[in-house]
């Protein structure tokens, strides 16, 4: 029977393919972004469980700078996301290809 | 008879841990729920002493006037009785769930309070904390952050311009004090060195100063205690901080399409919460629910010559809640003082009081102390 | 069982009784109280007056500002949390290093405060 | 089968149909408001596992900070649903989408369970028993915080510092992007 921190691990792997799914399907950066955040949760839920498994606490540690890097990005991003709409009114990423080469 | 009695004991002796979880857990809830009735009839009795009128003074129970005592039931089944409609313009779902997600915060958030220190039933040690994790801070912390969003949602899904502001407003407010909430209570941390507040109230049951002063948390760090109990006025949305819902400008903010029991469960969400914070001060400041001088233990000790060893406990325990709830009554009564004393201040006032003026003096605050507690303690 | 149980069962009692006691006190208005809708009752509040515009309107950035420190402080509330349980064990190397760490943040604040980010006026 | 295994299973199970609930809404707010259902599921999921200070702070900082921005950004935008084009997937595609998502399964708990296997024997692990270079692990919550603290401030001490200053970075990026300038604020609501 298999214990909790490798259900644990199963778990992150679907939830990260659900997160995976939002940022490929979804056309509106606001939906990238929180799907973005899926993906990190799914991260910290690794660490944790690896942490579990391996008697370490290391992977706990590491959660928090995920949990950092996931603040910092959603501050920036969420920044971006305002000036964009500002000055294009509209955050859909079709409509964003001013930079396309 | 003899047999059920042998069956329902053995039950209870090999579930105590979960009796007692679901005995802690209703005791918390009924504190929880009678607060928002009882604080309703003690601030409109209140307010009428203050601006010379009467107040509810009518409605007794069983012929009884009782200066008005069942005023709040009756307000609870008028309330109860009222229509209950949706605005046509309103994200119905989220409308709905608002005031439901208030409240259950309210009411979860109350379980982190130790309500007495330990009691022994049948040889059974039971801790008197409901949610008894050792960490009791970050438990406060974290549904006090889960806060924001009743809120946040009731002003969004009103669709109303009203609530929209006021909602955004009060969750700002909220996060805004947050910040210096947190940095108030870590030097509280270092001084006693643990996250669990039995603890914590425990180390303050000593004497500071050659036995003069009880050794509780306001003496520690008289600021901290300052800090803590303005932004516990921010974080609730009490004056002189109900910038949400000032009618003179927003009409009654976030709450303007609510009516019926919807409204009533946001308040009682946010008494449960003043509750909840203000026994967070007694325990982290004034010692919760020991009494000055005389410890718990002590207490127990002096009691078991009267009462047997275990109905000691239980005695102490209920003089603990007491003590507990007469210190909380203190800041409840604060609350209702200052909602009819002070003026509201203006929005950007508020925002400046959170974050030039109380955010840097908690980081000094927190600075100095860790300054003072390093030189004491670790040369 | 014995008497301890898993601390984060009580949480999941006592969120559930919550839910039963919001959700039952919703339900019972819902089903006690009278139902007479009617379009103006329906309207959007403002007073009385008719609605001017829609609620769905964008709002100052201000706000955003306020979200953005607030997390950024957050996350700084979090990890000093961390050290002031370890305050004995680490000693001044801790201090020094926390030092640092909101030094480091204390020159964003000042950033913020230059820029003028805070003021709502 | 004892009641944290349940308990468990529900809520892993809970967060990944949430998660999927969310990736299909409309309105902005509502994915968020799912999001922070899925991550107080996860900090329920953390607390079984006994990382007590990690489900706290997922719950302050996840769920009671980073959340609190986006539901801000997305209130202020005010974004009716009917702007967002609907990321049109046909019945095809979901067929095609749940087919390549069995297989991702399938390969991921064969191959998955290989890897880790290998992975933690190559890191001295044997089920059911702690590596030999594995700090001590206190379970307690107060114990387990004290000792992320320990593991952060002496092991991680250079990532810590630093993070100060990916907050200072992101501090001044986020608000020279999104504060306008002088000339625009006459419009400000």
């Amino acid at each position: 029977m298999l214990t909790l921190p490798e259900i644990g691990l199963y778990f992150s792997f679907l939830l990260f393919l659900v997160g995976l799914a939002g940022v490929m399907f979804r056309k509106n950066i606001l939906f990238m972004m929180v799907s973005v955040e899926i993906l990190l949760n799914a991260a910290n839920l690794a660490f944790v469980s690896a942490s579990k498994i391996t008697g370490t606490i290391d992977g706990q540690v590491v959660m928090f700078f995920v949990m950092a890097v996931a603040a910092c990005e959603a501050a920036v991003g969420l920044a971006l996301i305002i000036a964009l709409y500002r000055t294009k009114a509209s955050i859909e990423a079709d409509d964003l290809k001013a930079l396309r080469g | 008879m003899e047999g059920t009695v042998g069956v329902v004991t053995q039950f209870l002796d090999s579930n105590i841990g979960l009796v007692a979880a679901l005995g802690k857990i209703a005791l918390a809830l009924v504190i929880a729920l009678q607060v928002a009735p009882i604080m309703v009839w003690v601030e409109r009795r209140q307010a009428a002493f203050i601006q010379r009128r009467i107040g509810p003074n009518r409605v007794g129970l069983f012929g009884f006037k009782l200066f008005g005592l069942g005023q709040p039931l009756a307000d609870t089944i008028k309330l109860l009785f009222k229509e209950d409609f949706v605005p046509k313009q309103a994200n119905k779902f989220f409308y709905i769930l608002a005031p439901i997600v208030t409240a259950v915060i309210g009411l979860v958030a109350i379980q982190g309070i130790p309500l007495a220190k330990e009691i022994v039933v049948g040889g059974h040690t039971i801790n008197m904390q409901p949610v008894n994790l050792n960490a009791g801070f970050l438990y406060l912390f974290a549904m006090s952050a889960l806060g924001v969003y009743g809120v946040a949602l009731a002003g969004w899904s009103s669709n109303n311009k009203y609530a929209l502001l006021g909602g955004l407003r009060a969750s700002a407010q909220m996060i805004s004090y947050e910040i210096a909430m947190g940095l108030a209570l870590l030097p509280m941390v270092f001084i006693y060195g643990t996250l669990d507040l039995q603890t914590m109230i425990a180390a303050q049951s000593d004497s500071l100063l050659f036995g003069v002063l009880p050794n509780w948390g306001i003496f520690l760090s008289p600021i901290s205690f300052v800090i803590f109990v303005i932004t516990m006025f921010a974080e609730t949305n009490r004056l002189p901080f109900d910038l949400a819902e000032g009618e003179a400008e927003l009409v009654a903010g976030f709450l303007v399409e609510y009516g019926s029991m919807r409204w009533s469960l946001f308040f009682l969400g946010e008494y449960a919460m003043m509750f909840t914070l203000s026994a967070l001060t007694t325990c982290v400041f004034l010692g919760g629910y020991e009494i000055p001088w005389l410890s718990q233990t002590e207490l127990v000790a002096l009691l078991t010559p009267i009462f047997s060893a275990e109905p000691a406990t239980w005695v102490a325990s209920l003089i603990g809640l007491t003590v507990l709830l007469a210190k909380t009554a203190i800041f409840m009564f604060l609350f209702v003082q200052a909602r009819f004393t002070l003026p509201r201040f203006r929005y950007d006032q508020l925002m400046r009081v959170g974050w030039v003026y109380l955010l840097p003096l908690a980081l000094v605050n927190v600075v100095v102390l860790a300054l003072i507690v390093g030189i004491m303690r670790l040369t | 069982m014995t008497a301890s149980i898993n601390p984060y069962f009580p949480i999941l009692i006592a969120f559930v009784l919550g839910l039963l006691i919001a959700g039952g006190a919703t339900a019972a208005s819902f089903l006690l109280g009278p139902k007479k809708p009617n379009p103006a009752k329906l309207d959007v509040y403002e007073c009385g007056v008719p609605v001017v515009g829609t609620a769905r309107q964008r709002l100052s950035v201000k706000f955003y500002l306020t979200a953005i420190l607030f997390i950024l402080f957050d996350i700084e509330t979090v990890f000093l949390y961390l050290w002031a349980v370890l305050f004995d064990e680490l000693r001044w190397f801790g201090i020094i290093e926390v030092g640092l760490f909101v030094g480091t943040l204390v020159v964003g604040y000042i950033y913020i405060l230059r820029r003028g980010a805070l003021n709502w006026d | 089968m004892d009641l944290n295994f349940i308990a468990f299973v529900v809520m892993g199970l809970a967060a990944t149909i949430l998660s999927g609930v969310m990736i299909t809404r409309r309105w902005p707010v509502s994915a968020a408001m799912v999001l922070i259902a899925v991550m107080t599921l996860l900090a329920g999921m953390f607390g079984l596992l006994e990382a007590h200070f990690a489900a706290a702070a997922q719950i302050i900082v996840y769920a009671g900070a980073i959340m609190v921005v986006f539901v801000f950004v997305m209130m202020l935008l005010n974004l009716p649903p009917e702007e967002l084009r609907y990321g049109g997937v046909t019945w095809g595609e979901m067929v095609l989408i749940s087919l390549g998502v069995l297989v991702a399964i399938v390969l991921g708990t064969q191959v998955g369970q290989g890897l880790l296997t290998q992975g933690l024997e190559s890191m001295g692990y044997a089920p059911g028993q702690t590596p030999a270079h594995a700090k001590s692990l206190y379970f307690a919550a107060d114990e387990n915080v004290k000792n992320v603290a320990a593991t952060m401030f002496v092991d991680y001490l250079w990532a810590f510092e630093l993070v100060s200053f990916l907050i200072l970075a992101a501090v001044i990026g986020s608000i020279v992007i999104a504060k306008k300038r002088s000339a625009e604020n006459a419009n400000a609501a």
